[in-house]
């Protein structure tokens, strides 16, 4: 699991950059490093810690016993290379160095033998710090890893119709009942308009037959009656026709006694 | 961890694809892609290697796959897309509740004088109603198909006639008129339950009115 | 246009949904939602008329019902959804060419601290990388709706805490934070310089595999 070259965040075969046209596949093995590399060569760490892990693994340095000289000296080496080109150099690489320095000196004073408490390694926070760095840097490289959603898949999403399925107001006897309600509450209180009770039946009678009469043309009076209705049907149609007669909308004709009765649409042509 | 040879690619002998595969992809950019994808979007898929032919033939074969699901394949101005059916909708809706769109007293009111009074014209309602009705509640109510006109009533100016239609009864899920609540009872309840003239919601609501 | 019965709606009489109903809803749910459907949002699709066992018998026979396509039912923090199998970008990518950028290493390191040691203040974060982390980085992720912000740390200057959303899970197919790939052990350190660790053998792994 851990066989991951850990060292360089590049893929093997990927140029890290392109040197005067010359692909750069890898950080110089050595410490030199040509001029118009090292800038790269800096953007290719994320910082300090990313610079001495890379030193650490690169030159098989134990990390937990770490020979502070020899890294303290080729950390130098790189920031001062990259100070001497008057790269701006981002001051935790500066604050690096006077922490190695540090250590450095700390682990060549001569222990205190006599000392009772045991003194901590002055390594030891550098460590602790670069574990921690790897540990992230090795989790961030597995993160990547795995699939991730617009880059190694993709999300389902099916259009939904929404215009062909756009929703309308629904309505139930409750609203027309209602609604019937708050007109004859008005009608009691505005005036002393009596509503008429009448039989909806007939009423609807009346819009049938005046369907039936729309094309302008006579209807024989009986074609009116549909043969499967009712007898109560034959009766509403039947007070339906008196009443379209009496308001007029509709003309009856029987032009002789016992002949066929005719039925027209009051109206001209009924072009609505 | 993802270079296995991908079975579904056509190795260097250029396998043409089968034509599993082939639906196989198709419905996947299909199901996936934010837009409709073109017949030519949809020929990239397979660089070229394969017959207007045979892809319209899985086009055919998805839209048959799909045909009794709750999402169907179309054929829209930008290429092809799936969509759900309008049928799914009420039960989408229920994840993201949007209120129901509600018709105002209004127009409410006016549906029922055309129901109980038909046929009536716009002065019988607006005799009913004591305001005056805009030609926008009318024009609703005749754009859901529930009222439409059926003649002119024979006086001077000649206004139309209202009625409900069939499928204001359909909708309303009755078989017929004689199904709305009778108005003699609603006439006898409204008389027998209250002395309070209850003109405050009333009048309220006349001026709230004509929006649709 | 579409207010016919629907005869997928169960009528007043409450008949109970069939299992073939149950599954052509919940499928065209999941193939419409945006984001992944919780349970408790799927029940709605039901309006509650359905048992824990018909859904989880469902769900079961739709993911069933797709394993051989080139889409797959998942289950992630957020609840289900359909997505495409990975073997099947290849094909998908020749629709679109250009790829979602990669992420650079200060993207992806500030986002795996932010990830493995929630909730972690901007300090915690650019103590642990050694660098100052930019604002950039932040809005990036936060951008991408994978971390956002959960509170402050009472501490002077009130640092803000990030954490990772449940987006990040979704989008990495992940249900939670336990199925992130595991952090290597940091070997006991500090103590490590009197007494050789007792987890020698394991240190000494680290330390060696580690090598190039």
């Amino acid at each position: 699991m851990n066989t991951l070259d850990e060292a360089l965040p590049q893929t093997e075969n990927q140029p890290i950059a392109r040197i005067c046209g010359q692909p750069l596949l890898e950080i110089p093995r050595d410490l030199y490093i040509p001029p118009e590399a090292l800038e790269v060569f800096l953007e290719t760490f994320e910082g300090p810690l990313d610079l001495l892990l890379y030193l650490i693994r690169k030159h098989n340095l134990d990390i937990l016993d770490i020979p502070m000289a020899q890294l303290t000296q080729q950390y130098m080496t790189y920031v001062e290379m990259m100070r001497a080109d008057q790269f701006e150099l981002a001051a935790e690489y500066l604050l690096m160095t006077a922490l190695l320095i540090e250590i450095k000196s700390r682990t060549l004073l001569p222990r205190p033998v006599t000392e009772e408490e045991v003194e901590t390694d002055p390594r030891a926070e550098l460590v602790r710090r670069l574990l921690e760095y790897e540990q992230m840097k090795k989790a961030a490289l597995r993160l990547d890893v795995l699939p991730q959603a617009q880059r190694d898949f993709a999300l389902v999403e099916v259009w939904i119709d929404h215009i062909a399925a756009q929703p309308l107001p629904q309505v139930n006897i409750d609203d027309l009942r209602l609604a019937w309600l708050a007109l004859i509450e008005r009608a009691k209180v505005n005036r002393h308009h009596q509503i008429g009770h009448e039989a909806i039946s007939v009423r609807a009678c009346m819009s049938q037959i005046l369907r039936q009469l729309q094309s302008g043309k006579a209807v024989r009076f009986d074609e009116l009656f549909s043969p499967t209705v009712s007898v109560t049907e034959v009766v509403a149609y039947f007070l339906a026709l008196l009443e379209l007669a009496k308001e007029m909308l509709v003309t009856i004709d029987q032009p002789d006694n016992f002949a066929v009765i005719y039925v027209k649409s009051a109206q001209p042509t009924a072009a609505v | 961890m993802s270079n296995q040879p991908n079975p579904l690619l056509p190795s260097e002998t250029r396998l043409a694809f089968s034509e599993y595969d082939i639906v196989r992809i198709l419905e996947t950019a299909l199901l996936t892609a934010p837009e409709p994808l073109a017949l030519s979007e949809l020929k990239k898929l397979f660089e070229g290697e394969i017959s207007n032919k045979q892809l319209q033939a899985a086009l055919d074969t998805l839209r048959t796959k799909w045909q009794d699901s709750g999402i169907e394949l179309v054929q829209v101005a930008g290429g092809w897309r799936f969509r759900s059916k309008p049928e799914m909708q009420v039960f989408l809706d229920r994840l993201s509740p949007q209120k129901p769109p509600r018709y105002s007293r209004a127009v409410l009111e006016t549906l029922a004088i055309i129901a109980y009074r038909q046929p009536v014209t716009r002065g019988d309602i607006e005799e009913i109603r004591g305001v005056a009705v805009s030609s926008n509640i009318l024009k609703t109510l005749e754009a859901r198909g529930w009222i439409d006109s059926v003649g002119q009533r024979n006086v001077p100016g000649r206004p139309t006639l209202y009625a409900t239609t069939e499928r204001f009864l359909d909708d309303l899920n009755l078989q017929s008129l004689e199904q709305l609540p009778p108005l003699d009872e609603l006439v006898a309840l409204t008389e027998s339950q209250d002395q309070p003239p209850p003109s405050e919601p009333a009048s309220e609501d006349t001026t709230e009115d004509e929006q649709t």
